[in-house]
């Protein structure tokens, strides 16, 4: 039994984490995440240097062919960097909706170009999209139209992935009249969110899946894992700058770390925060070695980290006291990706509930 | 118990009630309360003055309308006003702090100079009390004043002043006996914003908006005798001004109010195509937040009347703003998470609804309020030793002014 | 506008509970809690020459016509003091299910015994019995039989008042072959729940209410009332305690309640706990004098109070650390009676989801 | 990753479950393991020794089975055990914490006189640490001792004692240096249960139970040569005990046992006709505890690793307590509140099941976890201190035994 990283998987941590400290200093990321894209040109070619796009797809189609708790682990130093990048959607889901829904012709088409970084795809599911109006996509004559909103990184995406009510996957190329891409101003200035609006817009199907719901699920689950994952990441960067910030900070001729309620406070932090990172590890390695319980431990990790990290985000604030509400520190740049993670691909409660379902203790 | 006005009160309300209703096509928006006030908004405090709905209890000698102070009767008028909402007059800490810290401890010079224009809002105030090293331990402040002739020389930088952007005058704490124990070096002083040397820059915070301000003082001079009380005096100074601003009791209503319109999107909003009110995991969580809400109501009306009484409410009124701001941000909680994916939203272009912005902006203003003014640790502090006689931790170091400070 | 007690009430507060520190030590509480059966004869006369059975009934019937805010601060002050004595039922809901359901010669014939401490009426609802199995309770020629279980005050009833399942109230004389009663440990000393088994036994009916149904639900609400004023009592005292014990015990050479985490741990508690005295308050005086409210205020009541007063009772357990785990000084009394008031007449999800319903938010 | 065993594990867990098939019928209850060993007990205690599943690491001339350390089947031989509800052997304080104490700190004379008897089960010891007044400040104790003639005379009480009543021998912590520093006036002492001058009295708990008991010394004589290392050296000893009982890692299936106890009861109850799990409000919050019990699973999987490994697990290791005993009530408590009514059962007659009773019992014994051991707020300030590095707090005063323990 060896529960935990490979020292690969460590070091894969370590280079990334280093070079987002170097390449995106808070001034750097401050000014992407005004801007609201989530993509920064710079930071793109970095990522896509050190690999990342590829990072599930096999080496035949020019990808490293790992897995997805290396997957895990690169989300987890993204959210600890706030990193405005297309990941979760653009590297991690569209490969893997590739993979299980495309056939070899599809695969060996969009894969290596994702891969290269050529093309970067945001994604959505209809189901999940959060809108506050019924769904009016419609499918006519193989041709798509309607809105579809709730798309991840879709700020500078080349094409969109979008699964349909029913399961099934089609690709919209983004470069079209017939696709029109609207990405709102959320709170998360570091990942947009996104809206398509379709006319009779060409659409390619991936339709080469035996149980195209199941695959869509994994998909799903792996997203969900992901974003778990930058939400680890990300709380931890709190709680590490929480403790700076209170042995710096002196109040009462004392550095505030040296209160016991401010001690407690991130006590109470680690003590909910570490076994998380254990958690997702679990759910990210079971999405490829432990099918039985893949479902389940996607869910719960993106629900318990949901929860976990606002009580950290909020926690990790208030250590930092008035300099945590300011942006002078940009402390608010996780706290708001935090708050990001929680609500996109289905909010905790909404994990919580196909995790019952799941296991049979709820119906849908 | 008896959830009825007095006759006398409830004649207030009516004719409160009857004001409003034939003026408020005259008052401005709500939006200007916080702004350099315009035309309309000084004729409208004029006016709200001479009804003695603003200054009610300020002597006549002063400026107000000189009617005897009646805690029910404010609570009327300020519930009146917010319910309907038309603005009950410019806000500023100048008439909420300056002007009852004036009658206290002004001299009758200061009064007759300052009190009437700040009523009549032709002179807006800001405070100069926080800085970015003394926040919780707000005695340890640094900033400081030299005499130099007729003059005090002030240097050094004040946080969260809100309105400095816009006021034209600031009460600030600054220290001047470098020598004296920390709560006995510091004076407090009233200094014109448009003094050389003062430099206003806006304060970003999470929520994306400014509206705070630090304030840079770098030689700026003000005369020796704009200040209240004498030169060490003014922490005592300071906590008259802050007594009043606890003094304030909150409306009763203020999280009913807000918890009603969390029952209204959720009633109102489908999202998946399913009534919000039909999950019952966030039907649950509201309701838990409707008991929290009902004991926060009633809960403010008793103290409303003990406050009426003249009694002392001790604990029972320091724990309000641990418990309220804590409330709010868990109000506020609910209605983004309830929005799911769409409460993300923060414009009011394509995704999301006015809602879900204007609950995000509250979810993280929210934080600010459980931090500001008194952390929620300073707050425990607070309610632990003066409210239920525990003792306070043995101190550090002696209490006195460090030698940083004196630069 | 005065909303808080009256000279009258505070007094009527006063007066109980001084006789209750008086008359009810520590030692002599255990003792009675040992026994189980929620009875003291000698707190049982005590309690009679303060008045208590006639506070509600009127003085016609030799009473002294109370209201039900009156009600709740005995009801405070006895869950304060821990007291084992039957109130709930007894005297507060048996007198008001006389005076909503019963006719003009049951009230006379009934309402003088009780306050005069002739009678004790225990009494249970049917559909909240909280039993395992379903309800077997059968009317046949007038006669009942079956197991009626979850009575509150059955400990030492002359009586039990029973709510069936469609909102009819009966009285059964506890001192028949055709009624046995059988009162089980629970984790409250001071107040057992009981189980009454019936074999053909002879009922008197209480339907002269023109909504019964309203009438079962009015007495119901003034039960859940008085629970959440009992939880109220018996929060305050352990938060009480808990003060003065952090202020004796001395750890590293300072009181323990110096230490910053203790003294916020009972801030905590405070900040919790006294907005509940105005909220049950309100709620208790909303059953007499606000009805369109009385429902759902009674409901958040006892919901909010059983949530509350489950914090209180494990944070100022630990303030107590291992003295507050053992028995040696009685803390756990009080503990327990704040366990058992959350669970009777409704838990707080199961009041929450009635106040949801009466509000028009869900449906029964 | 991996989550199986190594073949070599895996070959322990095969014969482990073969030795529990073999010989199950001979197992003594479970019940029997906190209580005066009867023939069954040490009959089985003695093959579980010979088969090195009780004193594994301990090395063969002290009675042991003389194998090298290995964290992984320690827990693969706790786990066989536990999960088939067979006793482990004989579970008491000198086994757990003073065999391995007196291997690293003992003489060679103390190793060959206690270790064997204490392994066999022939000497139960009860451990003498914590005072009435000394519970989270352990190194204030009060007991003391002082030498007359070859004797120590100890004086003074213990409390949370269990075993007390059917113990053989107690190793206990008293003061013996009054003059010296807090922490070093302490010595640690074996002292046999039989002395003159001991009594022992049943501690009652709020579960009703009496599983601890108080000890009081008077007068009592030992002889000098029954201390453990030197006359102020009972700290070191202690911590060098307590580091053991540290180091017992628990079973990371303990709490998804418990979990998987009230799914069960929550498919298997209804309340009011109604399927427990059927009501989405205990529904999410058995969801919630499912996210919290897994993260504890593999948390403590990680930890097992790790420890396997030899690496130091630092703050992960000391948060373990806190949060394990927090989620252990949280899932009583929602035993508890599904049950309703009937949940408040706490005997098996009439009312209720044996779910409620156990869960009820549960309930209080897990708030008696939280605070025991170190409370929960001692945790968090070894969780900051040594596991974040953030500093201690200023002391009140000089570190040093108060006068008022030398009575």
């Amino acid at each position: 039994m060896d529960f935990g990283l490979s020292d690969e998987q460590r070091q894969l941590s370590d280079i990334l984490g280093n070079y987002l400290a170097d390449q995106l200093p808070i001034d750097e990321l401050r000014a992407v995440a005004d801007q609201g894209t989530g993509f920064s040109d710079d930071l793109w070619q970095g990522l896509v240097e050190l690999g990342l796009p590829g990072l599930l797809i096999p080496e035949e189609h020019g990808g490293s062919g790992l897995g997805i708790l290396d997957a895990a682990v690169v989300a987890e130093a993204l959210g600890y960097g706030a990193a405005p990048a297309p990941y979760v959607a653009s590297m991690v889901m569209a490969p893997l909706a590739l993979l299980r829904s495309g056939d070899d012709a599809q695969q060996a088409a969009w894969l290596p170009r994702i891969a290269a970084g050529e093309v970067r795809l945001g994604l959505g599911f209809e189901i999940l999209s959060g809108g506050t109006r019924a769904g009016d996509i419609a499918l006519k004559d193989g041709k798509l139209s309607g809105e579809f909103s709730g798309i991840l990184d879709g700020g500078a995406a080349t094409h969109v992935l979008l699964y349909l009510a029913d399961g099934w996957a089609v690709i919209v190329d983004t470069n079209t009249d017939t696709a029109e891409l609207h990405s709102a101003t959320t709170i998360d200035g570091t990942r947009p969110l996104t809206t398509v609006t379709l006319t009779d817009a060409n659409v390619e199907f991936l339709d080469a899946a035996n149980d195209p719901v199941a695959a869509a699920q994994s998909v799903l689950d792996a997203g969900r894992v992901m974003l778990a994952a930058d939400t680890l990441g990300a709380g931890q960067r709190m709680l590490d700058d929480a403790i700076t910030y209170a042995a710096d900070r002196v109040q009462f001729d004392r550095p505030i770390a040296s209160f016991q309620a401010v001690k407690h406070m991130c006590a109470d932090v680690v003590s909910a925060l570490e076994p998380c990172r254990a958690l997702v590890w679990y759910a990210a390695y079971a999405q490829d070695a432990v099918p039985d319980e893949a479902r389940v431990a996607a869910c719960h990790a993106k629900a318990h980290l949901a929860e976990v990290g606002r009580d950290v985000a909020r926690t990790t604030t208030e250590v930092h006291g008035g300099m945590g509400f300011t942006d002078l520190l940009g402390l608010h740049l996780w706290f708001k990706r935090i708050g990001f993670d929680r609500q996109v691909l289905g909010g905790p409660e909404h994990c919580r509930h196909e995790a019952a379902v799941a296991q049979g203790w709820a119906v849908e | 118990m008896d959830l009825n006005y007095s006759d006398r009160h409830k004649a207030l309300q009516d004719k409160v009630r009857a004001f409003i209703d034939a003026n408020k096509h005259e008052a401005p928006s709500l939006a200007n309360v916080r702004k350099k006030p315009d035309r309309a908004t000084l004729a409208w405090q004029h006016k709200l003055l001479r009804y003695g709905y603003v200054g009610r209890t300020v002597p006549r000698q002063y400026g107000g309308f000189g009617a005897e102070p009646d805690v029910l009767e404010s609570a009327i008028i300020s519930q009146e006003f917010t319910g309907a909402g038309i603005s009950g007059g410019i806000t500023n800490q100048g008439i909420s702090m300056l002007v009852p810290t004036l009658l206290e401890v002004g001299t009758e010079k200061q009064r007759v100079r300052w009190i009437a224009p700040t009523l009549q809002g032709e002179i807006i105030w800001c405070q100069g009390y926080s800085e970015p090293g003394a926040g919780s331990d707000l005695a340890s402040l640094k900033t400081h004043a030299h005499v130099d002739g007729d003059d005090f020389v002030i240097n050094g930088q004040k946080i969260w002043t809100s309105s400095a952007h816009f006021a034209d005058m600031i009460f600030i704490l600054v220290r001047t006996e470098p020598d004296a124990p920390k709560h006995r070096g510091i004076s407090y002083l009233l200094v014109p914003m448009d003094s050389e040397g003062i430099e206003v820059r806006p304060l970003k915070t999470m929520t994306g908006q400014s509206t705070f301000n630090e304030v840079f003082f770098t030689d700026v001079r003000v005369a020796t005798d704009q200040i209240v009380m004498d030169r060490g005096d003014g922490w005592k100074v300071a906590n008259t001004t802050l007594k009043y601003e606890r003094l304030l009791l909150g409306d009763p209503n203020k999280m009913l109010n807000r918890f009603h319109r969390i029952v209204k999107m959720m009633e109102d909003t489908r999202i998946g195509g399913r009534r919000l009110m039909d999950m019952p995991e966030y039907r649950d969580r509201l309701l838990r937040l409707q008991g929290e809400v009902m004991a926060s109501k009633y809960h403010g009306m008793r103290l409303l009347t003990e406050a009426d009484k003249g009694e002392e409410s001790g604990v029972k009124r320091l724990i309000v703003k641990y418990f309220g701001t804590v409330l709010a941000h868990k109000l506020s909680a609910l209605a983004v998470d309830v929005m799911g994916e769409a409460g993300l939203a923060y414009d009011l272009s394509g995704l999301g609804t006015e809602d879900a912005s204007l609950w995000n902006s509250d979810y993280m203003y929210d934080i600010g309020l459980i931090i500001g003014g008194g952390s929620s640790q300073i707050q425990k502090n607070i309610i632990s030793e003066r409210g239920l006689g525990m003792p306070r931790e043995p101190r550090a170091e002696p209490q006195k002014a460090q030698k940083t400070m004196e630069r």
